[in-house]
């Protein structure tokens, strides 16, 4: 019997394997990158109980290294024309924040993405870029989500609680920093979410102002200075930071668009084709949480298929 | 008849949807249904160049006209230089301009 | 659950021997009600001692930021003096803003002792005098709803068929809810009177708004706008229900209630109630008085801004048109000139020449 | 020689349309002459002796009667034209000729010549007349024919007909059938009567309708030839141009609202179709990208967009009223905007003009060399303004670039608008607020001056249009960037490296057809770059869609018109698209694969440093 493929060795990738394993099926791994994990390597704390991700990856990637899963690294999945069953758990792509050029991320020093920041507290470096601590730092949330002029109609869902989260980090970091965090909505979902951002207004002292940053410039001293409108208010602001965070959403891996599974209830995991599957953030903007779970379900439906074919 | 007491009846500040006549509201949507598609986030605002000079809000004032409160909304709308970089920043994609245009018609001189 | 909410705010209201504490204001407003609230409680054979010595609580000077805290609490002990020295316990207060203050007062030395010891030392500084706090205190609208039922009985007629607009002063309980029968949202107290002596109240939108009165907003006059606002926009919220009548436990919102009738009539030409008549406002004391068959005019009900005569008639109280402005012995006592709301000709069937 | 009656009943139905045609044609082009602007009947007078009128003769012959310009867009097309109209005409020329030729130089009315052959009872008939008829019955064929394929006539789309045009149209389509039949059977009355009847109803409908041009296109030449032109409001020119309008069509192909976007009814013919009969609507006058690419394809040569342009103005009733003075904060002294900040307690920006300027003082002595000097020549105080535009003040890179170009070439540069500048005025022009426009365009000008600039550079060209069109800038010298570019390299002054990355640029469409600039940075990018064209290009490329001339196209469709000039750039094979315009940049950038580039940041991309 040929071997169930799954594309993508993020962790809805890995669950999917394991418990295909668990119900007897042989899965193969098949990762784009060189390394099993996806975006959880870049990843730092979790939302909201500040988990290590290398705690979480590494559960995962030593279940898959003792369960002898066959996994096959720097390798693109093409062959979609297969019978076998393939799992598609690509995940997504960050959105590449310099396509929003009016908040100057490629062009200043010290405007970052969530990537970034995330990437930097792993790396034990978070500061500006001549190494010293921001006094202001501003977060811009929904870059990249809910933007008809980026073709990202979508809430990515996860980044309000992650601008949340860092703001808080790095207000923990630097205690006289001040931090804003500049959004359109706060969409707390998910259990915890809520009272991490009352913790961020009450207790981290963030300062939350409702309107979207319409453009970021230098200025003469090398900061950055921001335009946004505080909508409570109903009058224009603008403000000079030392480092700008762009919070980032998520694009899909089809061409730019999630896939779209067959519908969003009992066919969440399932396509139009009987043996394609979906698992995880490749249909949708997903927590890491949430992709762990559908790994499972997708799993579930394969060793359905295969039962139902045999 | 009346007589001056030297003070006035203030006018209740309550947007009052019972009185509020929202059909010239609803004609404007109904020319322009990119219009009530508005999360307002506000770039607009802060990227106005009219906006960071006078009172002009365009998006509090187009709000306003959305809710039948029309009074003054032609005299703002006059401030803006249709220069458009509203609509460029604009997240929803709305035709900004065009909502300058057609409110100042319907309440206007056009 | 309404009814539950109404009733989960019961207060203790004395059952006599009341130490009167006097309103400024109403005695010139509506000088008959106080006279008339002493008549009640003489027919229910309640012990109530009017003290002349008693004065101005301050309220007003107290909310207009003129009077002190202090000499607030002062004042407020030397009413308490008084009473102790008169041997009562309980106060009965005619004043809405006479009660919160005392409530507060009271609050305020309950939670900082250190005021009341203040208060105490002022006082005997000043006049020598020493008190007790009261054991009770309630306001004379509580007083009547308390003894609703004994009047109920003794009653010559009743409200039946009349729609009536209740008007609850906001210092009675919006300060301190547990206060107030029915706390700040369901207020009870005059509600209750009208249940019991068979009227029908109206609940209307804007039935918790404030008079609009506000002291500062009224007594300064570039503020003045805002206040006669919030009577109009009570005024136009209860009118789709036509009511007969409205009833206030408060000095100020039954003289602002029935007053700003006229400056609207006059300011911006309009009217309520039937007809255009306005909508008459009676005092609890009055309606009381009304149902025990007391005479409108020995309760001066004369000096309503609104004519109180449609009222009277649809309660089919016999009265004297033409002794509407005779005061005591018959006397003259002068009549107001036609007024907006007040200039039907029909309602002045008595035209008194020198 | 006999003599003839030259009458029969069946002429009325011609003679009462011929004398409706003309009482109704000398009415019109009298009044509209009339009312003709004082200055317009000057040129009249001054050119009317002078070889213009000679050319106008001549280019009516062309374009009026042989429709030189129709053949350029296909040559079936322009077959079908010149058959009616040259055919036509040498059939009523040829005509007369017969006429005198038969009956010598005498008075002949008028019908007598149309119904020669009625008259004369066939005796006397030249071959060459049938020829004549048959020619123009060819155009007939193809003019049917184009109703149901006009896609062989190299048209798509043709134009939707006015009740007027269906009858005129009607009518002239039996005109020469019936022709041919009551010729060649002269004897029967019905034929005669019917092509009487057909040419009644023609010449009464002909005012009426698009064939009008025929008449008016004549007029029209001449006055432009003599130098009248329409202008930013309504004047009476503008009828000639109104119903000089054929309704060809040929103006709707190019249209990107049609092409693209599903707009089938705000093209320049159903525009001016519209105008000409009162109906227009904000709507129609509203929805075009005034683009130029019909403009640049009319057969008539009407400025089609000058023509809308003044419509909007005429439909806009806000009065200029110093609705803008709140802008004098920014252009009366620019320094102000710093302490506005100051006294609102927000954050304060050192301006940054000192900055730059100093810098580029310290580089004055630049090894790239002798720009600095080349200019002190010529100039005692070289200074250049550089204007970025609202478009570019959102594309932060064009100005990092334009930073790193102007330090490279060691000029004094003052930023104009960086701090916040108000707009050109070019937008509120578009809307036809002409007056709030001068005003902007007067403040802006104030400020200009009061810098004391040379030289003023643009990124935006938008900005550029309005500048070189309606501002009065005395003494200073109006540049694109592209320009600036290809001038500094020109001279020299950049030191660019050069590589074999294939560029495929994008007109913009008001520097292209609007300012004429198509070379500047097509010379700027092989420098850099190899240089690949899309099909569409030069004074035919495509508009990206965004144009600030259009007030009623949504998101959607300008979306939809990106992506068809996206695609036209990802067919060319090149690896980046670059353009010239903030707005095109945007519009493009959006959905293309391909990264979508200013010209000035290639250009700063290539800059040798060392």
């Amino acid at each position: 019997m040929k071997k169930v493929v799954v594309v993508g060795g993020g962790v809805a990738g890995m669950q999917t394997a394991l418990s295909l394993k668990e119900r007897g099926v042989e899965p193969v791994i098949v990762e784009r990158t060189g390394a099993l994990g996806g975006k959880l390597r870049n990843f730092h704390l979790l939302f909201p109980s500040m988990t290590p991700a290398a705690e979480v990856l590494k559960s995962f990637t030593d279940q898959v290294a003792s369960s002898g899963i066959e996994v096959r690294l720097n390798e693109e999945f093409s062959d979609f024309s297969t019978d076998a069953p393939i799992v598609i758990a690509s995940g997504f792509n960050v959105f590449d924040a310099r396509l929003k050029e009016e908040y100057g991320y490629g062009i200043y020093d010290n405007v970052y993405t969530t990537v970034d920041v995330e990437r930097m507290f792993n790396e034990g470096k978070v500061g500006l870029k001549d190494g010293s601590v921001p006094r202001r730092i501003a977060f811009v949330h929904c870059v990249g989500s809910r933007d008809e002029k980026v073709d990202q109609r979508h809430c990515s869902k996860v980044c309000c609680i992650t601008g949340v989260k860092q703001a808080m980090e790095l207000a923990s970091l630097w205690p006289d920093a001040e931090i804003f965090n500049f959004y359109m909505d706060i969409r707390m979902f998910g259990p915890g979410y809520e009272e991490l951002y009352q913790q961020a207004q009450q207790e981290a002292g963030i300062n939350f102002i409702r309107g979207r940053v319409s453009e970021a410039s230098p200025t003469i001293d090398g900061r950055i200075q921001i335009k946004a409108e505080d909508t409570l208010i109903g009058r224009p602001m603008k403000m000079t930071v030392d480092m700008l965070v762009l919070i980032v959403g998520m694009r899909g891996t089809d061409g730019g668009k999630f896939y779209r599974p067959r519908d969003l209830f009992g066919g969440s995991v399932l396509s139009d084709r009987p043996n394609v599957f979906y698992a995880g953030a490749a249909t949708a903007p997903k927590t890491v949480g949430e992709s762990i779970a559908e790994g499972v379900m997708a799993a579930e439906k394969v060793v359905q298929y295969l039962n139902d074919g045999n | 008849m009346a007589i001056d007491f030297g003070y006035s009846v203030s006018q209740p500040r309550a947007v009052d949807l019972d009185r509020n006549d929202l059909s010239l509201a609803r004609e404007i949507v109904r020319e322009m249904p990119e219009f009530s598609a508005c999360i307002a986030c506000g770039g607009c605002t802060a990227t106005c160049t009219a906006g960071n000079l006078t009172s002009f809000n365009f998006r509090l004032v187009q709000t306003l006209v959305r809710r039948g409160e029309y009074a003054g909304a032609y005299a703002e709308m006059n401030k803006c230089m249709l220069c458009g970089k509203c609509r460029l920043v604009c997240p929803r994609g709305i035709n900004t301009r065009g909502v300058v245009r057609l409110i100042k018609r319907k309440l206007g001189d056009y | 659950m309404v009814l539950n909410s109404w009733r989960e705010y019961e207060k203790e209201i004395a059952d006599d021997r009341y130490y009167y504490a006097r309103s400024c204001i109403r005695q010139n407003f509506f000088p008959g009600s106080e006279t008339t609230f002493l008549r009640i409680m003489r027919q229910l054979g309640k012990d109530v001692y009017d003290d002349p010595r008693h004065t101005s609580c301050t309220g007003i000077g107290y909310h207009t930021d003129i009077v002190p805290l202090d000499t607030t609490m002062a004042v407020v002990a030397r009413q308490f003096a008084l009473m102790t020295e008169a041997g009562y316990e309980n106060m009965a207060i005619s004043c809405i803003t006479s009660f919160g203050l005392y409530t507060e007062i009271l609050e305020t030395w309950h939670e900082f002792p250190e005021t009341e010891q203040r208060a105490r030392e002022n006082l005997f500084k000043a006049t020598g005098r020493e008190f007790r706090k009261p054991k009770n205190i309630a306001h004379t609208s509580d007083i009547v709803f308390h003894n609703r039922e004994a009047i109920r009985q003794m009653a010559v007629r009743d409200l039946k068929g009349l729609k009536v607009v209740e008007h609850i002063g906001c210092h009675y309980a919006k300060i301190f809810p547990k206060s107030g029968i029915g706390g700040s949202e369901f207020p009870y107290v005059l509600a209750g009177m009208v249940e019991a002596w068979g009227g029908q109240v109206v609940d209307y939108p804007e039935r918790r708004h404030c008079c609009g009165f506000g002291f500062r907003n009224y007594l300064v006059k570039a503020n003045r706008g805002f206040s006669i606002a919030n009577s109009r926009k009570k005024l136009e919220s209860m009118k789709p229900y036509k009511p007969d009548f409205m009833v206030a436990n408060c000095p100020g919102c039954a003289m602002f209630l029935d007053k700003w009738q006229y400056a609207l009539a006059e300011m911006e030409n309009t009217t309520y109630g039937a007809d255009g008549r306005g909508i008459p406002v009676l005092t609890y004391e009055e309606m009381a008085g009304l149902v025990l068959g007391y005479d409108p005019w020995e309760m001066g009900m004369q000096m309503h801004q609104v004519d109180v005569e449609p009222l009277l008639d649809k309660l089919g109280v016999d009265y004297d048109p033409a002794a509407k402005f005779l005061g005591r012995a018959g006397k003259y006592i002068g009549a107001p000139k036609p007024a907006g709301v007040n200039s039907f000709e029909g309602d002045r069937i008595y035209r008194i020449k020198n | 020689m006999e003599i003839i009656s030259f009458y029969s009943g069946f002429v009325i139905p011609f003679l009462v349309g011929v004398s409706v045609l003309f009482a109704v044609v000398v009415y019109k082009f009298g009044r509209w002459f009339v009312r003709l602007p004082v200055e317009d009947r000057r040129l009249v007078r001054k050119n009317f002796f002078s070889r213009a009128t000679v050319r106008a003769l001549g280019e009516c012959f062309m374009e009026c009667l042989l429709h030189r310009k129709i053949w350029k867009v296909n040559p079936t097309l322009g077959y079908m034209h010149t058959a009616f109209a040259f055919g036509w005409f040498l059939l009523i020329v040829v005509g007369w000729v017969e006429t005198v030729a038969y009956l010598g130089w005498r008075f002949v009315p008028l019908q007598g010549h149309i119904f020669f052959k009625f008259f004369t009872g066939g005796e006397h008939h030249w071959l060459v007349m049938d020829i004549l008829l048959w020619y123009v019955l060819s155009g007939l064929v193809l003019a049917v024919y184009k109703r149901f394929r006009s896609r062989t006539l190299g048209m798509r789309r043709t134009t939707k007909l006015t009740f007027g045009d269906r009858v005129a149209l009607s009518s002239l389509w039996f005109i020469f059938p019936l022709r041919l039949l009551a010729e060649n059977f002269s004897g029967v009355m019905a034929f005669w009567w019917g092509y009487s009847i057909a040419l009644g109803i023609f010449f009464v409908a002909m005012p009426f309708s698009r064939y009008m041009h025929i008449f008016t296109e004549v007029p029209l030449i001449f006055l432009r030839r003599w130098g009248i032109r329409s202008g930013e409001r309504e004047s009476s020119f503008d009828h000639f141009q109104l119903e000089a309008c054929s309704r060809c069509g040929i103006c709707i192909d190019p249209c990107q609202l049609q092409r693209d976007a599903g707009f089938r009814d705000v093209q320049s013919a159903y525009f001016i179709r519209d105008r000409r009969y009162n109906r227009l609507t904000r709507r129609v006058a509203d929805n075009c990208l005034m683009c130029g690419r019909c403009e640049g394809r009319c057969p008539v040569g009407l400025q089609l967009d000058t023509l809308r342009l003044n419509s909007r103005h005429t439909l806009s009733g806000t009065p200029a009223d110093g609705r803008f003075e709140y802008a004098r904060k920014i252009t009366n002294n620019p320094v102000i905007s710093n302490e506005c900040e100051k006294s609102t307690g927000q954050t304060v920006i050192a301006s940054e003009n000192e900055a730059i300027c100093s810098n580029s003082q310290s580089s004055s002595s630049h090894p790239l060399g002798g720009r600095g000097e080349t200019k002190n020549s010529q100039l005692s105080t070289p200074r250049i303004g550089f204007f970025g535009g609202c478009m570019t003040l959102l594309s932060p890179r064009i100005l990092q670039s334009m930073e790193q170009i102007f330090a490279a070439s060691g000029d004094d540069v003052w930023w104009a608008d960086r701090n916040g500048g108000i707009c050109c005025g070019r937008p509120l022009k578009l809307s036809g607020d002409i007056d709030a426009a001068r005003d902007m365009m007067q403040m802006n000008t104030q400020l200009f001056e009061a810098q004391g600039i040379t030289t003023l550079v643009t990124s935006c060209p938008i900005c550029l249009r309005v500048f070189r069109e309606d501002y009065r800038l005395e003494g200073i010298e109006v540049l694109h960037h592209s320009e600036y570019i290809a001038r500094l390299i020109a001279e020299g002054c950049l030191s660019l490296r050069d590589s074999d990355e294939k560029m495929t640029y994008h007109d913009p469409c008001e520097l292209g057809r609007g300012c004429g600039i198509y070379d500047a940075p097509r010379q700027v990018l092989a420098s850099v770059g190899e240089l690949v064209e899309p099909a569409e290009t030069r004074s035919e490329a495509l508009c990206c869609g965004s144009s600030l001339a259009n007030f009623v196209v949504d998101d959607a469709s300008q979306v939809a018109m990106a992506r068809a000039v996206g695609a036209a750039f990802e067919a060319t094979g090149a690896a980046r698209v670059v353009t010239a315009c903030p707005l095109c940049k945007k519009a493009i950038g959006r959905t293309s694969s391909l990264p979508t580039l200013d010209l000035a940041e290639v250009v700063a991309e290539k800059l040798n440093n060392d």
